[in-house]
């Protein structure tokens, strides 16, 4: 449904994305990850055809995107991450606008179907200027379905709302899935994502760091453990003989502090420290920093990028 | 901070700029002038053209005549104008005009005699260019009428100076008579006064010498050329010849009857008149044709300003041989014929004057009518609507082309409803907004 | 109807629809209008004194007002309409779907010129109203001038639109509209000083100046919107069916080329704001 | 922000360029102007009616001193001034671009027609102001001509007598009088004058004296007596 080659964004100067290779099957749920400011809309404009790329090539459902082919664009419903609409008019005269651009055949029934779906059908004739945040992301799903879409966009859909309407919308989602709709999510909640899809792909500084299963790459995330080991003297000298052992994935020094990633299968801390003992250091502290999944997503840092590259190259 | 220093160096351009205005301050100078008897339409306007001028404007295909001159020219700041002391030196150079059109001559012309001949007398308008022979027989005749004038003059104080004679002897007669106890009408014959001669009925100016210069329409450039082949220096100057926009139409000049020493002009067909209340109004009707405003500003001198883009009617000549019609659609109300008038003056405290027809009376007691013109009284009983008057050539129902101009009686007793009618929109707005305001939920 | 018609069918409908469910347009008619209505109230007290006044057709001045104030409306109007769609960002999501420059500007173009269109027809009720309380006259030339303000507008809105391609804010919108015909307006007063002067108390760098300014005047003549408008109404006044056609041809032609222009701006620039 | 200002700072760096460059050859004329004075060698006076050419062009001037040619492309020219009455000049002159000035003074040659003088006397603050009269055959009065080099000699008498019936007295002036040029004179553009202080003796009121007068032109010598002439110093 979505493909990518090499597509890259600069924008004077500064790289957005780079070199980004997505592939969306028919069907998925796809999840695109990545923290704020990665190149995720950026990316999504690019799907859209709204901001064109540097270089590189998108297929949207099978065909090369053109900005002046429209017609592809009438397969596709979007929500996009903060909400626009015209203040001045009222849920239902804003449907109905969408649905004659979009030559939505039977309007009204179709309308009052997706009203009493995302539960705004008494609130259809206020002005949209009177809506809450929550009801305006729904009333923007509503405006994404009205044209049954083939593939669905959603960026960043469940940022401003509240739990009882993200359990709504995610039904939603998953109903729409089941209906045949690819759906293609952007956010830099990984939990939203890990509830929802079935392939994920994770974007970070504009590169698409790893493009996986679910279950793969909440494997690779959690299947780590990062200690911080204080010892008596300068770490640097002694860096090769922690690097050299087999279950460290990575490390790094600073003055007297080693920061080191152990693989997770079992507790490897007496073997570390005897290792240091035996490179000639007396060990002041050590303390572990276990990240849950949605944490280590969250304070994505070079260690995590450099982990989920790693285990890349390895597998 | 460069940023102040590049707006200090364009502050200084100006200020540098600006002083030069003040500091060029010209003297009194001798200089080559072209002196102009151009054509403007109607008459001949007479200027001449500064050194700062470089363009002269003639009305195509009619005579204008020019002249290169030497004399002092100052610039005289408070109308801003040059100003030459022809009184201190005038001295015309010899030589031919050239005219040159894409660089080539294509005309030289030598000085020739001419003259300007009102055949409607000194204080018309109204004036032909002669040149050559043509001027000196125009002349000649105007001299010769002049001179029969005064030998009238002569016999006129000779018959005079008999008549106070024989006036005398008649009084000196009636006095003996009356002494003698002769009483009722005598038998004698009183002696009838000599009316003086009429003064002649057209003028011609003295001959003089210029350039006659008669070209259609574009752009020339002039020289004049020295006898031995040398240019001279400063003759050179761009002329324009142009033609009118519109001809043919009839403008008119109109006399309010409450106001006659402020007259009003309809030239443009455009132009509305607008009554409200009782007006009598005279019309003048006039053979008009239209220019450019700046060309012919700078015709009638070339140092007058105008603006390219506006368009003026000047009056060729009085139309008097027309009569004229109001009329309200088809249906004709007056026709009104030429006719002389006389404005009394009313003596007293209340100070004014009053228009009234010339009569037989007015001619008895020794008047002159004041002005002869074409009567439209706009009465009050006039319903208030559009009216036209136009002019039609004596004996014929044709209308004089552009002659036709509109009056519209209003009624002004209703200006203060005009603010009323603005606020429409608004309560249309109001109906609009609050029809949307049933229809959402607030 | 194709798609395109369409599309740009129901942006028009929706954008024209709602301008009618907010003041603006009505308080800028009302404006207008006892402007108008001023200037007409000073002309029939002009006849007080004398009872006659002979004057060009005295509605052409308050028309011409209301058109130009209509016009800085529209010009105001068009001149933010897609800045402030950017700045909104209903204009992405407009672009979401079937939405392209072309016909996005195309319904803008096409509402506001509706707008003009309905506005002289507020104008030519309310000369109408006025002509029958003073007798001033509804005259063929009246319609003739509203006819030609359906073109004037065009060019006003085409520029406006042109403006609001190029800009990414309401706010630099509205200041880029207003330094441009601010500087159109000095520039003319420039020229009107300048040309006013003698060239004997100009310096050669004024002279140079003068020159400038006259060739850069002659310039904004065929590229400001109010210039055409100036130069339409005259041809009214002079009653010149040549002429007439002849503004009529400027003006369609003035009005292609913005369209094209703004097409291409927006375009390039994108949907962000 | 950055980027902006320096947008602007390059347009109106772009246009002070524009504004400079065309100022300075605006300024910058492609041809050469003449301009200058033509004057009488003697007096400095105008040379009346001289007609001054150079390359095609020509001009007249009637009643001024100064002239200006412009457009004239840089080269050698002959520059010619005539004038009646005066030798003509024939100059080789070299025109470049800009201003060139060009100060001509001219040698008057003769007074046209000159047949003897007609002479009167002022009594003026400094002194005795005497005006010389050029008159031809016909005795009328020579109007236009050159100033020459004049020496003028006089004898001053006291007048014993009347106008008509007198007798020469002592003498109280006696050898060369300073003359002098008066531009604004019509007919006498010649004139001398005798100090009080070089007349001797005391002078009473009311008294008269004689001078006698000698013209040395280059046309001949011309001699006048003048009978009336006032010795009474005209205070201002």
């Amino acid at each position: 449904m979505i493909q990518t080659e090499n597509l890259t964004k600069q924008y004077n100067g500064f790289t957005a994305v780079k070199d980004l290779n997505l592939k969306v099957e028919k069907g998925d749920i796809y999840g695109f990850l990545g923290p704020n400011g990665a190149g995720k809309t950026t990316t999504i404009m690019m799907l859209l055809g709204l901001v064109r790329p540097s270089s590189g090539k998108v297929y949207l459902l099978g065909e090369e995107l053109n900005p002046r082919n429209v017609d592809v664009k009438r397969k596709i419903g979007v929500v996009s991450e903060n909400q626009y609409f015209y203040r001045e008019m009222t849920a239902r005269e804003y449907l109905e606008f969408f649905a004659s651009i979009y030559r939505v055949p039977g309007v009204s029934d179709r309308i009052d179907e997706l009203f009493k779906a995302v539960g705004l059908f008494n609130h259809q004739n206020k002005k949209i200027g009177a809506y809450s945040k929550g009801m305006q992301q729904k009333l923007a799903f509503a405006r994404a379905l009205l044209h049954d879409p083939e593939l669905l966009i959603l960026d960043e859909p469940v940022a401003n709302l509240d739990p009882t309407s993200i359990k709504q919308l995610r039904d939603l989602i998953e109903e729409e899935n089941r209906l045949g709709r690819t759906i293609f999510v952007s956010s830099h909640l990984l939990s939203e994502v890990e509830k929802l899809c079935k392939k994920v792909g994770i974007i970070h500084q504009g590169r698409l760091l790893a493009e996986d299963d679910m279950s793969t790459i909440k494997r690779r995330l959690s299947d780590t453990v990062v200690l911080t080991v204080e010892v008596d003297k300068e770490a640097a000298p002694h860096l090769e003989a922690v690097r050299d052992l087999p279950f460290v994935q990575t490390v790094e020094t600073t003055s007297n502090i080693f920061t080191v990633t152990l693989e997770a299968d079992r507790d490897y801390r007496s073997d570390l420290s005897r290792a240091l003992f035996e490179s000639g250091c007396v060990i002041l502290s050590m303390k572990t920093k276990e990240m849950s999944l949605e944490e280590a997503f969250m304070t994505i840092t070079q260690q995590n990028i450099s982990l989920l590259t790693a285990q890349e190259d390895k597998s | 901070m460069r940023i102040y220093v590049i707006a200090i160096c364009l502050i200084a351009i100006c200020i540098l700029s600006a002083g030069g205005v003040g500091a060029q301050a010209p003297a009194r100078r001798e200089q080559l002038v072209y002196s102009l008897t151009a054509f403007d339409g109607a008459s001949f306007s007479k200027s001449f053209c500064p050194p700062s001028e470089d363009t002269l404007y003639f009305i195509a295909d009619n005579s204008s005549v020019i002249d290169a001159r030497k004399t002092f020219i100052y610039f005289w700041p408070i109308t801003r104008r040059y100003m030459a002391g022809f009184r201190s030196l005038d001295e015309k150079l010899p030589g031919t005009i050239e005219i040159l059109k894409g660089g080539e001559v294509i005309q030289t012309l030598q000085r020739q005699t001419y003259t300007l001949f009102y055949p409607e007398g000194y204080w018309s308008d109204k004036a032909t260019l002669y040149s050559d022979q043509e001027a000196e027989r125009r002349f000649a005749e105007y001299q010769s009428a002049v001179e029969a004038f005064n030998r009238k003059l002569r016999d006129y104080y000779e018959e005079m100076r008999i008549y106070r004679e024989e006036f005398n002897r008649f009084l000196e007669e009636m006095r003996i008579r009356r002494e003698s106890g002769e009483e009722g009408i005598t038998n004698i014959e009183m002696p009838q006064e000599p009316s003086p001669p009429d003064f002649v009925d057209f003028y011609a100016s003295e001959p003089a010498q210029g350039f006659i210069l008669n070209l259609p329409v574009g752009n020339y450039q002039i020289r004049l050329r020295c006898p031995d082949g040398r240019i001279y220096e400063g003759s050179e100057k761009n002329v324009v010849v142009f033609e009118s926009r519109r001809t043919g139409g009839v403008g008119y000049e109109i006399i309010p009857g409450n106001r006659w020493t402020r007259r009003e002009s309809v030239d443009d067909p455009s132009w509305i008149i607008h009554g409200a209340g009782h007006n009598v109004l005279y019309f003048n009707p006039y053979h008009q044709a239209e220019y450019n405003e700046l060309y012919h500003n700078k015709l009638e001198d070339p140092q007058n300003s105008g603006r390219i883009e506006r368009w003026k009617w000047v009056h060729i000549d009085p139309i008097d041989d027309v009569h004229m019609v109001l009329s309200r659609g088809e249906e004709i109300l007056q026709q009104i014929e030429r006719a002389p008038y006389f404005v009394k003056q009313i003596p007293g405290p209340e100070l004014g004057y009053e228009i009234i027809p010339y009569d037989d009376e007015l001619l008895q007691r020794g008047y002159q009518p004041t002005f002869e013109s074409y009567q439209i009284e706009l009465s009050t009983n006039l319903p208030p609507e559009e009216y036209t008057v136009s002019a039609l050539q004596d004996g014929s129902a044709e209308h004089l082309p552009e002659s036709e101009r509109s009056i519209r009686l209003l009624r002004k007793e209703n200006a203060n409803y005009l603010y009323p009618i603005a606020f429409f929109p608004l309560v249309f707005g109001i109906v609009v907004i609050l029809s949307r305001w049933t229809r959402i939920d607030r | 109807m194709s798609n395109r018609g369409g599309v740009v069918k129901t942006l028009f409908k929706r954008d024209f629809v709602y301008t009618f469910y907010s003041w603006g347009f009505y308080v800028v008619l009302f404006a207008a209008f006892m402007i108008s209505s001023f200037i007409l109230k000073n002309f029939l007290d002009g006849i007080r004194e004398e009872d006659i006044l002979v004057s060009a057709y005295p509605l052409n001045y308050p028309l011409f007002i209301s058109v130009i104030v209509i016009s800085i409306y529209l010009v105001m109007l068009s001149g933010v309409s897609i800045s402030r769609e950017r700045e909104h960002g209903t204009l992405e999501v407009l672009f979401y779907g079937p939405v392209t420059a072309g016909n996005f500007l195309i319904s803008k173009y096409f509402k506001d010129l509706c707008l003009g269109i309905i506005a002289l027809a507020f104008c030519a009720v309310y000369f109408y109203l006025v002509s029958l309380t003073t007798n001033l006259g509804f005259t063929a030339g009246l319609v003739r001038a509203l006819v030609m303000g359906v073109f004037m507008i065009s060019c006003v809105v085409c520029f406006g639109l042109f403006i609001s391609s190029l800009t990414g804010r309401t706010r630099s919108s509205v200041l880029v509209l207003l330094a441009i015909l601010g500087g159109f307006l000095a520039l003319q007063f420039v020229h009107a000083a300048l040309i006013g002067m003698e060239r004997e108390a100009l310096s050669t760098p004024m002279l140079y100046l003068r020159e400038t300014v006259s060739h850069l005047f002659r310039g904004i003549n065929w590229v400001s919107p109010f210039a055409f408008l100036n130069r339409g109404l005259d041809a009214v006044v002079l009653d010149s069916p040549l002429l007439f056609g002849l503004n009529i041809f400027y003006a369609v032609v003035y009005s292609v080329i913005f369209l094209i222009l703004s097409i291409i701006s927006m375009s390039l620039k994108g949907v962000k704001a | 922000m950055r980027r902006r200002n320096s947008y602007i700072l390059l347009i109106i760096g772009v246009l002070v360029g524009v504004l400079f460059l065309s100022v300075y050859f605006s300024t910058r004329i492609p041809y050469g102007i003449l301009e200058g004075r033509i004057v009488d060698e003697v007096s400095g006076d105008v040379v009346r009616r001289v007609r001054l050419s150079v390359s095609d062009r020509t001009d007249i001037l009637f009643n001024s001193k100064d002239f200006r040619f412009t457009h004239l492309s840089p080269g050698h020219y002959e520059f010619i001034a005539e004038a009646p009455y005066y030798d003509l000049v024939n100059e080789e002159i070299e025109i470049n671009r800009g201003v060139n000035t060009l100060e001509i003074s001219m040698r008057g040659l003769e007074i046209p027609g000159l047949d003897g003088i007609i002479s009167f006397t002022n009594s003026v603050e400094e002194g005795i102001e005497i005006e010389i009269r050029f008159r031809n055959t016909q005795g009328r009065g020579i109007t236009d001509y050159p100033a020459l080099p004049l020496q003028l000699e006089g004898t001053l008498y006291h007048r014993e007598g009347t106008r008509d019936d007198y007798t020469l007295g002592r003498v109280l002036y006696e050898g060369e009088i300073a003359l002098f040029w008066d531009p604004e004179a019509h007919l006498a553009r010649n004139k001398g004058l005798i100090p009080w202080d070089e007349i001797n003796g005391e002078l009473v009121e009311e008294t008269h004296g004689v001078l006698e007068l000698v013209l040395h032109t280059p046309q001949g010598s011309f001699e006048d007596r003048v009978e009336n002439v006032a010795l009474t110093r005209k205070e201002e």
